[in-house]
């Protein structure tokens, strides 16, 4: 779908492009989501993002294709290509043997693949990596820190290469702070189930959990709503999932695939694309990362002042970050800084 | 003869005015509330299912393992099986494909594939036989069984063997097959010189095996002494045991049978489509492929054709999206083709009726 | 070992069980009713689906729960009516009809999760049913209808005339048709009735315990109450039997902590366990004669 | 008759059906058909397999509409658009293939569809019981209110369907072949239940293909042929044998003509058989008997006292509990149906929709249905379709089944033609032992004549002949002995010559001082 975004946002795109003063032959950009597709909460949702943002800020003009299945994935990036697309990103690695494929095929043509690795990046490929073991490091250590019962969860979507990670960071970080911890891992065995994820959280709960960091889609939803219920802390995902329920999720692990696909976009608009790279985006360059354990983020206040949630909604937010993570801050930021000079190193799995 | 003919271009008929009703619905929505118009949307959608040779081709690169798992469930269906479980098969099936095709190396090309296939429809085959033989001996339904397989067979491949197979770092897969395992691509072959093939073609061998399928189940149910006994088990089990026709072997045999033929969806998508077993093999193939069994009348040459429709539907459904079109619109008209095909059943009724008139006077 | 026992047998798994079994519960009763008068209904999962979107809907635009539940029951009603209509009236394959359902739900929630709430995914948060507290239990309201609802469907299908036009309808459709009953009519009603139930079990996923709707959030449920209802041999209590047997299993599945058993394994424990019963215990199921084939009335 | 009383018999008419034409796909079922019944009698409606009167009675019933014809009820014309049009007029019907619902009760099945409720909301069982009673008592019609149909004996389900009919309020009862399914002391039972309805001054249309009961019972007799009315006559006014004429348009013989019975070796040996079904009900209980070459030894017995089980042992469809079979002097206890068939043992089976016929297959292939296996219709790769439709065309003629050719499915044949396609397919193979259980249940005068007249020829050939037959005019004319079967025992093999029906009777029901003997065990 032709950025299927709302009207308003391609009449801002063309006003913007007009600023910029490339309307009339504005980057062109294909997106091809990974079969999750839309709505996932995650990288689908992330890459999208990005895209709407640069649509905004540097007047693309971007597609984007959800596959119904992986097997539609190379046609879907072929097409692209053959239409002459400036860039086209694909989204999850179970991809990144078919986009090699086809850049190989169409050399001409930049592409860039959201987390996805080859031992030889081929020249028109970009490889966009997060760090997420490094960030879940960081949301482990935040866990055992705040826990008051000495036991934390951590609760996958369905075991697979990258969810393991999530809890391997997570579990590295927490007993890291907290050698003793105990850490119940659990996996919902759903994307999209929020029962099974709520009832999955319960459990961890029941067995004394009272700090639960999910990487789980959809079904984490479901870890919010027991947060609440049961009065024990959550900690988003992906993206900052703090103001779902507000005051019980102490923080969210960022991982900006939004950022990077922005950025490799701002490369191609402004003719510096450099393939046969692999950009990692990781603590450093906050490519991933804690949300702000002391303050409002923008996103929080933002979120109020469009009344996505309310004034005391926003206000809970702010006096959990003051009682209960501000004091850790600065140990999680010497964490930080400790991971990214190399001082620590977070395994993958 | 001319009479069946006949029938048979009456039934043609009545399908395109099913697609095409379906069509006209759908293009009011696609009018309405997305940004791209019908024309644009429709001919994108023909474009991409036949609009030149590739696209031609990709069709029916899709329809691959639609027609295996199609023939599965219909296969089942004549001996009065329902098999929900073609999904399931068709896991196990591709898994073990997976697994051999790269477990296994130093194989002649030849033996390696056929060796992957055999294993592969050995697993679907036992898949399918299992609820085969609880139906055979103990009489316990098949539906709820293979709905149960069907759970298990995910967990048990996508869910947990990949885990336990994939490389370190890699993808959720089990490791690429050797190329010894693989199904050859129509693009490797002599085709390509004939055709000069364009780049992303897909079709590989494995479209040969579902017409090979296809015609061996024609052949089995309908030319052999096998056939006649299924067939009879599927309409009459107590008349088929007078006839001396071993109902419980029968059941199983077709079972398993069913599911060796979902087994050998899996082994072409994995052998010939995406060359390692992948967690996207998940995709529902197998119900589609229940859809497809009974539009194609559960009739070999009825579950190809019907198997080619969903193909171009999935193909151009492709092309519809880069008109414009969401995903969720190119779903929704799907659904509404296979429930204007279905309801065809009504003429049929009606035009039977109007005979009978024409008869009385 | 014990430890794992105290566990699986504990108050609180025996609850997790409960909520888990629900949804089976609510969809099971409503494919008895649409098998009984004699229409496969494959397209539960599809109308549990749509019967969740529509029950966050209207709870997220009135700010009223109940007026979710009014129109997921009216949605799931609309989806079986087209159900019933293509396969009792046109006469089509009742599995295909069923399967285009299932294929139609998927798309039209996702469609109409763009077009009424502008999101994709995952719907805003909308209200939740309240929890009804009773002693020291306490659960979702939908809980206790499917709980309420398991003896009056049981009541109907065997102390009512409505319920023993049904059986026959199901059973011997010329039968039923010589005496006059409109063997067609009462299918189409059945199954528009079942859209209602699998509607309640959308409800229960989506605003019993929780607050949203999620794409493909159903995760074959339908599938699985279709098992139950065959299960309990298409008797209300037998399929409460069978699932709470699924919720149970799958509860324990989430829950118990079982230390050297890999989960993705432990999940499929339900499924064996029931063939395993089926084989040993339950053996033969004999659905309902006629079910499946449309009714015509100069055949036999 | 002067015109007075001409006008009274026209008011005397419940009902007239006038120029009725319905057609099926390919066969004009009734064309021009005309019927009038009078108030208060007993018609019979006879005709050959597949003349249409099944098809008409359809009509009156309303579940078939015709293309042409009116009908008077009453002396009013009505249109029939269904069955309530025709329930609430006051026609009831039992149909040929009961309308019951198996597992639902007896008073259940009669009070569905016009049930009695309390407080319009639950069926009132107990008002429901009550009226199946007080018509059960005022018509001797003896059923158990809350036993299931399933749990229920034949005789008892058609009681069954009559009241159903008299539930409703049904003035005119329409019988499809009542008899066809009861045992001779049920049929009696029907009978006194036919006098009584018609002293109540309710009014019966009967079809029926024995003739013998055609003038036992009705007043007057319509005949169709091949889809027309052949007229109507009073049953006083003609003989059985005018009658058949009328059906068949020639001379029917009636009487079955056979020579002396010459035996010779033992064919089968059935020595102290037993059989416990799955309820672990007893059913036989220890028979032996022998069977020789050119010999027929008929089983006499009312249904339900094991024959069934009996014959499907030997057939191998059900495996005997002990005792011993030996066939051509081969152990044949736990042979399997097919081995049967190897050795050459024929079967006519009582149930030719369940057991004898793949309905939806061909005729062409229901012919060669246990032979398929055999050359030349199978061949190591394949079936030689060839040889099996040239099979089935030379047989359709030689055993006279009324079909257009042998692609016709099964389905779509009369009961006769279905039986005459079972007959045709086992005599072809030969067999050197025929099992004929039922063998002309449902089939008119011709053909049973024809199918009679072919058992014997087997015997003559020197084949060993069983034949079960619910039909005591049956046994008693084909067989040479006469095994008497009761209660899972054979009381008795007698010589069919010496013995009369009326001790053939008694024994059926277990009233001689055998009896006791044979229980012992
Ligand atoms: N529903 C139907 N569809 C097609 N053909 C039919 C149908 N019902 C009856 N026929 C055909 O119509 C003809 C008359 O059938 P009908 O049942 O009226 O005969 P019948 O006199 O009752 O025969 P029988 O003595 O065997 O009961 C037969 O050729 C039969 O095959
Ligand atoms: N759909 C159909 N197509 C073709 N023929 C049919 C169809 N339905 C019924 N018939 C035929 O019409 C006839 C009418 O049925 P009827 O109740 O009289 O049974 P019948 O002929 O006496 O058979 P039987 O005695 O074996 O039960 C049957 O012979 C049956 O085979
Ligand atoms: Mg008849
Ligand atoms: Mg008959």
């Amino acid at each position: 779908g032709c950025g299927t975004g709302s009207d308003t946002d391609d009449n801002g795109a063309d006003e913007n492009g007009a600023e910029n003063g490339v309307a009339e032959d504005p980057t062109r950009v294909g997106l091809v989501l990974s079969t999750g597709g839309l709505g996932d909460q995650s990288f689908n949702d992330a890459a999208y993002r990005g895209l709407e943002q640069a649509e905004q800020d540097l007047g693309i003009e971007f597609d984007y294709i959800e596959p119904e299945d992986s097997a539609e994935d190379e046609n879907a990036l072929r097409r692209f290509a053959e239409q002459d697309y400036d860039l086209v990103i694909g989204v999850g690695f179970q991809m990144q043997d078919t986009l090699k494929e086809v850049a190989e095929d169409m050399d001409h043509i930049n592409f860039a693949i959201v987390d996805g690795g080859y031992a030889e990046i081929p020249d028109n490929v970009a490889t966009l990596n997060f760090a997420q073991h490094e960030g879940s490091f960081l949301a482990g250590a935040l866990a055992a820190l705040v826990t008051e019962v000495n036991t934390i969860g951590f609760m996958g979507g369905v075991e697979s290469a990258l969810i393991t990670q999530f809890q391997a960071g997570f579990e590295q970080g927490a007993t890291h702070v907290n050698p003793d911890v105990d850490i119940d891992v659990r996996y919902v065995g759903d994307f999209g189930d929020i029962a099974r994820g709520r009832e999955t959280a319960r459990g961890q709960v029941e067995r004394g959990a009272d700090v639960i960091y999910h990487a789980a889609g959809g079904s984490g939803t479901g870890l919010f709503e027991v947060a609440e219920d049961e009065e024990i802390y959550a900690i988003g995902v992906d993206s900052n999932q703090n103001m779902v329920a507000p005051g019980y999720v102490i923080a969210s692990m960022l991982k900006r695939v939004d950022t990077a696909v922005y950025s490799i976009t701002e490369s191609v608009v402004n003719d510096a694309f450099e393939g046969g790279k692999d950009y990692i985006f990781d603590l450093s360059d906050d490519g991933v990362g804690l949300t702000s354990l002391t303050d409002l983020d923008i996103e929080e206040e933002d979120a109020a002042e469009t009344e996505r949630i309310t004034q005391e909604q926003l206000e809970a937010i702010q006096e959990m970050k003051q009682s209960v993570t501000a004091e850790h801050a600065e140990t999680i930021e010497e964490l930080r800084q400790q991971i990214i000079s190399g001082e620590i190193v977070v395994d993958t799995e | 003869m001319s009479n069946n003919l006949k029938s048979t271009l009456i039934t043609l008929g009545f399908a395109f005015i099913a697609i095409f009703v379906a069509l006209v619905i759908g293009g009011i929505l696609i009018q309405f509330t997305t940004e791209a118009t019908v024309i644009e949307a429709y001919t994108a959608l023909y474009n991409d299912a036949f609009g030149d040779l590739r696209s031609i081709l990709n069709t029916l690169w899709r329809s691959t393992p639609l027609i295996l798992t199609g023939l599965a469930v219909a296969f089942a269906f004549k001996c009065g099986l329902f098999n929900i479980g073609a999904e399931g098969q068709l896991l196990i099936g591709g898994f073990v494909a997976g697994v051999a095709g790269y477990a296994i190396t130093g194989l002649p090309a030849v033996i390696h594939v056929t060796l992957c296939i055999a294993l592969a429809m050995l697993a679907g085959g036992i898949w399918g036989g299992i609820p085969g033989i609880l139906k055979a001996k103990l009489g316990v339904n098949e539906v709820i069984n293979t709905i149960m397989l069907n759970l298990i067979a995910l967990q048990i491949t996508v869910r947990y063997g990949i885990q336990q197979l994939r490389l370190e770092g890699a993808a959720d897969n089990t490791p690429r097959i050797e190329e010894t395992a693989e199904l050859t691509r129509f693009t490797d072959t002599f085709i390509n010189d004939i055709f000069d093939l364009p780049g992303g073609v897909r079709v590989h061998t494995g479209l040969v095996l579902a017409l090979l399928a296809a015609v061996f189940v024609w052949y089995l149910l309908f030319k052999t002494r096998t056939g006649y006994e299924i067939r009879a088990v599927g309409i009459n089990p107590s008349g088929a045991e007078y006839g001396g026709i071993n109902v419980a072997k029968n059941i199983f045999l077709v079972m398993f049978i069913s599911g060796a033929l979902a087994g050998l969806g899996g082994a072409v998508e994995v052998l010939g489509t995406h060359r390692y077993f992948t967690s996207g093999l998940d995709a529902g193939l197998g119900f589609t492929g229940i859809a497809v069994a009974l539009l194609g009348n559960n009739n070999p040459g009825g579950v190809i054709l019907a198997g080619i429709l969903f193909g171009a539907l999935t193909q151009g459904g492709m092309g519809m999206q880069f008109a414009g079109v969401p995903r969720e619109i190119v779903t929704i008209i799907q659904a509404l083709v296979i429930f204007f095909m279905a309801s065809l059943q009504m003429f049929k009724i009606f035009i039977d009726k109007r005979r009978a008139k024409e008869v009385a006077k | 070992m014990l430890d794992i026992l105290t566990q699986i047998f504990s108050l609180s798994m025996m609850f997790a069980g409960l909520r888990m079994a629900t949804p089976l519960i609510l969809a099971s009763l409503g494919g008895i009713l649409s098998e009984r008068s004699g229409v496969i209904n494959i397209a539960l999962e599809g109308m549990i689906l749509t019967g969740a979107f529509f029950a966050v809907w209207g709870s997220y635009t009135t700010g009223n729960p109940w007026f979710g539940v009014l129109l997921a029951i009216v949605a799931g009603m609309v989806l079986a009516s087209i159900h019933a209509l293509v396969s009792v009236y046109f006469k089509a394959d009742q599995v295909v009809s069923g399967t285009a359902i299932n294929i139609l739900a998927t798309g039209l929630t996702v469609y109409l999760l763009q077009i009424l709430f502008g999101v994709s995914g995952t719907s805003p948060r909308a209200v939740r049913l309240p929890a009804w507290s009773l002693g020291t239990v306490s659960f979702n309201p939908m809980v206790y209808l499917a709980l309420i609802l398991v003896p009056i469907i049981w009541f109907v299908l065997y102390k009512t005339p409505w319920g023993l036009r049904i059986r026959a309808v199901g059973e011997h459709p010329q039968a039923a048709d010589t005496v006059g009953i409109n063997v067609n009519r009462w299918r189409f009603i059945c199954v528009t009735l079942s859209g209602a139930f699998a509607g309640l079990a959308g409800v229960s996923i989506a605003i019993g315990e929780g607050s949203y709707f999620v794409n493909g959030m159903s995760s074959g449920r339908g599938f699985i109450a279709l098992a139950a209802m065959i299960f309990g041999k298409w008797n209300p209590f037998g399929a409460l039997g069978a699932s709470l047997l699924f919720g149970f299993t799958e509860a324990i599945a989430l829950r118990a902590d079982f230390q050297y058993i890999p989960s993705q394994l432990v999940r499929t424990l339900p499924y064996i366990i029931t063939i395993i019963v089926l084989a040993g215990f339950i053996g033969k199921a004999r659905p309902p004669k006629a079910v499946g084939k449309p009714y015509n009335k100069g055949e036999r | 008759m002067s015109s007075e009383n001409k006008e009274a018999l026209k008011e005397e008419l419940i009902l007239q059906m006038k120029g009725i034409t319905k057609v099926f796909p390919g066969v004009k079922a009734n064309d021009d058909v005309n019927l009038e019944v009078k108030k208060g009698e007993i018609h019979a409606l006879v005709g050959e397999n597949g003349a249409g009167k099944s098809t008409l009675m359809n009509i009156l019933y309303g579940l078939y509409q015709p293309e042409e014809g009116e009908i008077f009820y009453n002396g009013k014309k009505v249109t029939l658009d269904g069955p309530m049009a025709s329930i609430n007029l006051g026609i009831g019907m039992v149909h040929q293939h009961f309308m019951l619902v198996e597992p639902l009760t007896v008073t259940e099945n009669i009070m569905l569809g016009s049930e009695p409720t309390v407080a319009g909301l639950f069926t009132d069982k107990n008002s429901a019981t009550k009226k199946v009673k007080s018509i059960s008592d005022k018509y001797g019609l003896k059923v158990n209110p809350n036993e299931t149909i399933e749990e229920i004996p034949v005789g008892m389900q058609q009681r069954v369907e009559i009241i159903k009919t008299l539930y409703r309020g049904a003035d005119l009862l329409i019988f499809d072949e009542p008899t066809a399914v009861l045992t001779p002391q049920e049929i009696e039972e029907l009978f006194e239940i036919f006098k009584t309805l018609k002293d109540q001054g309710k009014t019966i249309i009967f079809i029926t293909h024995k003739l013998k009961e055609v003038k036992a019972i009705s007043d007057r007799i319509t005949v169709l042929r091949q889809g027309k009315t052949t007229g109507t006559v009073e049953t006083e006014s003609v003989s059985e044998e005018d009658i058949a004429k009328l059906m068949v348009g020639r001379n029917v013989l009636l009487k079955v003509d056979k020579k002396e019975a010459q035996p010779k070796n033992v064919v089968l040996k059935v020595e102290n058989l037993t059989y416990k079904d799955s309820r672990g009900v007893n059913i036989l209980k220890g028979v032996s008997f022998d069977i020789k070459e050119g010999e027929i030894l008929g089983f006499a017995g009312v249904e339900g006292n094991g024959q069934s089980e009996l014959v499907e042992i030997l057939t191998g469809l059900k495996k005997a509990t002990s005792g011993k079979v030996t066939l051509k002097g081969k152990d044949a206890t736990k042979a399997t149906p097919m081995q049967f068939k190897k050795w050459k043992v024929g079967h006519i089976p009582e149930d030719r929709h369940k057991r004898g016929l793949i309905l939806d297959y061909n005729l062409a292939e229901n012919m060669v249905m246990g032979y398929h296996d055999t050359r030349p219709f199978s061949q190591p790769f394949y079936m030689n379709f060839n040889a099996i439709n040239a099979h089935a065309d030379k047989l359709i003629p030689e055993y006279d089944v009324r079909t257009p050719g042998s692609h016709v499915k099964a389905r779509a044949l009369s009961g006769g033609n279905q039986q005459k396609v079972i007959i045709a397919r086992e005599f072809s193979q030969q067999p050197d032992f025929l099992i004929a259980s039922q063998p002309t249940r449902g089939v008119d005068i011709g053909a049973i004549e024809f199918i009679h007249r072919r058992i014997i020829e087997q015997r003559d050939e020197g084949k060993a002949v069983m034949v079960v037959s619910a039909e005591l005019h049956e046994v008693m004319s084909l067989s040479d002995r006469i095994a008497v079967i009761y209660d899972g025992n054979i009381i008795d093999i007698v010589d069919a010559k010496t013995v009369d029906e009326f001790q053939l009777g008694a024994m059926m029901t277990g009233s001689t001082p055998k009896k006791e003997e044979s229980d012992n065990e």
